[in-house]
């Protein structure tokens, strides 16, 4: 018997075979390549191939002043325009030592924690497609619409804004800005309990997400994950709780952390990461302050020479932007820590020896933009 | 010739016998024949044309929104625009593959599910073949089209549908299982397989409600299996667009992929008809028991109506489920069929025999 | 007895859930009123959009043909894209002294991001944003226009 | 000729035509489909003969389970660029000369068995008499060899399950 156990036989690399996820492909929502290992249906390895929508925006930041750098970051993360043209507002403002008025605190908060809002609907639309649920694409895109309407009419535009400038915003926002905001809130509160009744409690949806990918505390940490996901595995890294900016250390919400570390973990954290929203929103949205929109800036920002670091917390996870500066005009180095390439980092970890399915799964779990990814 | 809206029989009958005296009977066997393939085809085109725009209408409303509206009025006419688009596109030919069994692959599967049609009573009198055995002989006939689909998957030379094809066949040999027994239930409480004494016994009352609680289960059971054997629906690993493009038929172009198109839809309604056949009385109308005044009211739509409205009405719950619930994977798949419908449909035979060998039934 | 019992609540639970899921659904195929869809070539005449969409730069003009463009290329400067090209000639005034008037004032909408920095920092607010949206055109060239009209002048009084 | 003899020559050329193809063909999948269409061919014989069931049985064991269990695990053993090699003479000679003389005995033994006319007209073999037979133990009764069958059907879905079984080492 042991002979015949101990007989030579085909090794497993033979039995593999190289399937190419993307850069065409309907999962990876953009052109993303993955190259998948697969033995049967199960995932030995996966290797992202990044680059295929790399546009150069550090370099092109480089010859840019840095009110032209704001329309440059709207393209990266274009899921969380505001939240980045906020990084490099608060990069400049800290760097001059700027202090905004109040009312453009108020003004970015609400406007960043819709902007969340809209990109979670966008996830979680795109999730629910992911796995094979078409009708949830249409809800939260119906969704998302109502906040992009919000945007259009104050901003002029519905994905890429370029709506703050250093200094405060680009324009005020609009009469109807307060009373449309409040109207969605009344809306979305409805509308949310849909997202559960069709994706979060299906017994399909629990299956399918339930105990995939999991990821441990350790895990999350050493690989850098962070955002929703890093907190789905009870990793304490909100930005906005942490090293808190415009006004989040003023108002009440709360950082939503699961300890399972699952699939099914990171698509309850931002659920509940948009009612958190949706709290945020409510405290503020009635107090904004009267005043100015902007303070008087220079019409050319010139940074004093050094270096400069400035997080925020997008809908993905921690934005950080690394900025050298010699003095001129235009920054010497811009580096951006952006959350879809760190996490895209973990995929690798998360889904071998899985099946093909939840491979799908785990990567529109962990909410990649692939702009985001190669910048 | 005798034309009767309520009863074909002697309409067919007469026809049959006009040929027969006209021409020699292998001459008359064979203009009968063309006549028939002829019927079905022109059918099978029409239903497969508007089950696509009811598929894109129901699915339209229950995301909320409008669907096709652009090809005359409310876009009744998207269909045929888009099958002849189909039929105008080029017919990509894959290097590498073996284009012998591409080829006859979309036909495999298309002629798989036009055999079944033929055994299917639409109405009284109203079917090509009524054989003793029509429910097994459905059920064989319908087990031929996954050959099909693993043909196209595995000639198409493609990873994605080798995969797809895989998975289907996986998922059609299991849940063929399923569809089997729960019919099998029914055939338990009727006494026989054919179709027209089946649904002679439920002029008085359909057999989901003759057959108590296990007639209920089976229906759903059933339900649930023919979704998975149809690829449809929270079933649809053999062509999983977000996980493998487009499955088995990733690299078929033009009518051939029409082909498939067509046989999936034409899968469901041959599915629908038999469960609306066998479990929801075809073209019998509601009738309840000895109630003679309601039963006479009923008897006044016409059977076609009522077959029609049936299938109509389990195409939709199909569809229900395919626009609201997410994809399985695999291993789930099979558990399902495996640990939940197999033991549960075979206590429920055993319960039905039981019911039948005390007489509960009504 | 105990796995019995959670084989048997299993299912009842999943059945639920997906009940569940199916009402939604359900209730949205049964409420065709609920549908947003905007009908959008029909609605061209009642759609309207928001004043400040940014569709395509404009410079807005008056009835004398008269805009308020100096020349000066500021919104040339800041924009980052190189969108906008301002040719602008010197001309002698009577009383002798130079004054730079504006010749052409191209506006490539191929290269605009929309990024609003041109119409910000325009120190005498000539241009605007128009609403027009529908941009698609069959050639490349119709994107590059010439925002100043033929003939029209500044308005008197700036500078 | 009447319709029956008709659609006889038209079952047994597919038979014969696609049996020869199945032995012929170098792909190992087109081999598998024509034996598809082999049996398909025979089930409809037994249409013709009006034994349905037997039919349907065909249908559903040979053509829809056995040919789709040999196209599966074809599937998932070679792949599609394989083909297979052509016999030597050495096997050729042999197997002409087996089938031959095989042909030979079905021909001798159909030449001398005289057909008796069909003096009663062919009866729909009802199901329910084949389930009655089935699993009646008098005369003319299934019920031992039915049960044996279930016995070793048993057997070999245990040591299909056996064998399946991950090794826990």
């Amino acid at each position: 018997m042991k002979e015949i156990i101990n007989l030579p036989v085909r090794s497993i690399e033979e039995e593999e075979y190289h399937i190419n996820m993307g850069p065409q492909h309907p999962s990876t929502h953009g052109v993303l390549r993955l190259v998948v290992t697969l033995q049967g249906e199960t995932v030995m390895k996966v290797q992202p191939h990044c680059g295929y929508i790399h546009r150069g925006i550090e370099k092109m930041c480089e010859k840019d002043t840095y009110q032209q750098i704001i329309h440059l970051t709207d393209r990266m993360d274009y899921l969380s325009a505001h939240i980045n043209n906020h990084a490099v507002c608060l990069l400049v403002e800290g760097a001059l030592e700027v202090e905004v008025p109040e009312r453009v605190k108020y003004i970015r908060t609400i406007v960043d924690e819709l902007n969340r809002i809209a990109s979670h609907q966008l996830w979680w639309c795109s999730f629910g497609m992911d796995l094979g649920g078409l009708t949830c694409f249409f809800y939260g895109l119906r969704d998302r619409e109502h906040i992009l309407d919000i945007f259009e009419e104050s901003f002029g535009s519905r994905l890429l804004h370029s709506y703050y400038a250093p200094g405060g915003l680009m324009q005020d926002i609009h009469p109807n800005f307060q009373k449309r905001t409040k109207d969605f809130i009344k809306y979305f509160r409805k509308k949310i309990k849909d997202y559960d009744n069709i994706l979060s409690g299906n017994v399909i949806f629990e299956n399918r997400s339930q105990g995939i990918g999991v990821m441990s505390k350790e895990e999350a940490i050493n690989y850098g994950v962070c955002g929703p996901s890093g907190r789905a595995s009870g990793w304490e890294c909100d930005i906005r709780k942490k090293y808190p900016y415009a006004m989040y250390d003023k108002v009440d919400f709360r950082e939503v952390l699961s300890d399972k570390g699952d699939t099914y973990a990171r698509y309850m954290v931002r659920i509940d990461e948009m009612r958190e929203s949706m709290k945020i929103i409510e405290q503020l949205i009635d107090n904004i302050p009267e005043g100015d929109y902007s303070v008087k800036m220079k019409p050319i920002i010139k940074l004093p020479p050094g270096e400069y670091y400035q997080r925020v917390e997008s809908a993905r996870g921690e934005l950080g932007i690394y900025c050298i500066s010699d003095g001129n005009k235009t920054p010497v180095r811009m580096k951006f820590r952006t959350p879809s390439f760190v996490n895209l980092g973990v995929l690798d970890k998360l889904s071998r020896n899985m099946k093909i399915a939840d491979l799908v799964a785990i990567g529109a779990s962990l909410d990649l933009v692939i702009p985001d990814i190669d910048r | 010739m005798a034309f009767n809206i309520y009863d074909f029989t002697s309409f067919t009958q007469s026809i049959d016998e006009a040929l027969y005296e006209w021409l020699p009977p292998f001459w008359a066997l064979i203009v009968e024949m063309t006549i028939i393939g002829l019927v079905f085809l022109i059918g099978y085109a029409i239903i497969g044309l508007f089950l696509v725009y009811a598929e894109r209408k129901v699915c339209a409303f229950m995301q909320n929104r409008v669907g096709p509206n652009r090809v005359g009025p409310y876009g009744i006419f998207q269909t045929i625009a888009d099958f002849i688009k189909l039929l105008m596109k080029e017919l990509v030919y894959i290097k590498n593959s073996d284009k012998l069994l591409f080829n006859i692959a979309p036909f495999i599967v298309i002629i798989a599910s036009f055999m079944a049609i033929a055994a299917i009573p639409f109405a009284k009198g109203l079917h090509a073949i009524d054989f003793d055995i029509g429910i097994m002989y459905v059920i064989a006939v319908t087990s031929l089209g996954v050959v099909g689909v693993l043909l196209a998957g595995w000639s198409s030379n493609n990873k994605y549908s080798l995969i797809g094809a895989m998975r289907s066949g996986a998922q059609i040999i299991s849940y063929e299982l399923s569809v089997g027994l729960s019919l099998l239930t029914i055939i338990v409480l009727a006494g026989t397989m054919q179709f027209s004494e089946v649904v002679e016994l439920q002029s008085s009352g359909w057999f989901i409600f003759k057959g108590h609680i296990p007639a209920c289960i089976a229906f759903v059971i059933f339900l649930i299996a023919s979704t998975a054997e149809t690829n449809r629906g929270p079933f649809d690993l053999a062509e999983a667009e977000s996980e493998l493009t487009a499955g088995f038929h990733t690299e078929y172009s033009g009518i051939k992929f029409a082909f498939f198109f067509l046989a999936e839809y034409m899968n469901m309604f041959i599915v629908a008809s038999i469960a609306a056949t066998v479990f929801l009385g075809g073209w019998m109308p509601f009738h309840i028991g000895s109630w003679e005044g309601f039963n006479y009211v009923m008897d006044f739509i016409p059977p076609l109506f009522w077959y029609f409205g049936k299938t109509a009405f389990i195409i939709w719950l199909m569809m229900w489920f395919k626009w609201t619930f997410p994809r399985l994977r695999i291993d789930q798949l099979l558990n399902l069929e495996w640990k939940y419908l197999l033991p549960i449909n075979l206590v429920n035979i055993l319960i039905m025999a039981f019911i039948v060998l005390m007489g509960w039934h009504f | 007895m105990n796995s019995f019992y959670t084989y048997f609540a299993d299912i009842f639970r999943g059945l639920k859930s997906l009940l569940i899921g199916m009402s939604v659904t359900g209730r949205y195929f049964f409420s065709p009123g609920q549908i947003v869809t905007q009908q959008y070539p029909e609605n061209r005449k009642t759609l309207k959009m928001f004043d400040r969409f940014k569709g395509d730069l404009m410079m807005p003009h008056d009835t004398n043909n008269q805009h308020r463009c100096t020349g000066c290329g500021i919104c040339e400067t800041n924009c980052p894209n190189g969108s906008i090209e301002v040719i602008s000639d010197r001309i002698e005034l009577p009383d002798g002294k130079k004054k730079r008037i504006i010749d052409k004032h191209i506006y490539h909408l191929s290269m605009c991001t929309f990024c609003n920095l041109c119409v910000k920092t325009c120190p005498s607010d000539a241009l605007a944003w128009d609403q027009t949206f529908e941009h698609a055109v069959f050639d490349r060239s119709k994107l590059t226009k010439i925002l100043n009209k033929p003939g029209s002048s500044i308005i008197k009084d700036i500078e | 000729m009447t319709s029956n003899q008709f659609m006889f020559l038209l079952f047994s050329a597919v038979i014969v035509i696609f049996s020869i193809l199945t032995v012929t063909s170098r792909r190992i999948l087109r081999a598998a489909t024509f034996l598809l269409f082999v049996l398909v061919s025979t089930a409809g014989l037994y249409f013709l003969l009006k034994y349905n069931y037997l039919a349907a049985i065909q249908l559903t064991l040979y053509a829809g389970g056995i040919v789709v269990l040999i196209i599966f695990s074809i599937l998932l053993t070679s792949h599609i660029s394989e083909k297979l090699p052509t016999a030597g003479l050495l096997k050729k000679w042999p197997a002409a000369l087996v089938a031959l003389v095989g042909a030979a005995l079905c021909i001798v033994v159909i030449l001398q068995y005289n057909f008796p006319g069909s003096v009663v007209d062919t009866e729909v073999v009802n199901v329910r008499d084949i389930g009655n037979s089935l699993i009646s133990y008098g005369e003319k009764g299934y019920a031992l060899p039915f049960e044996v069958i279930s016995v070793l059907l048993l057997a070999a879905l245990i040591g299909a399950i056996v064998l399946a079984k991950k090794r826990k080492d």
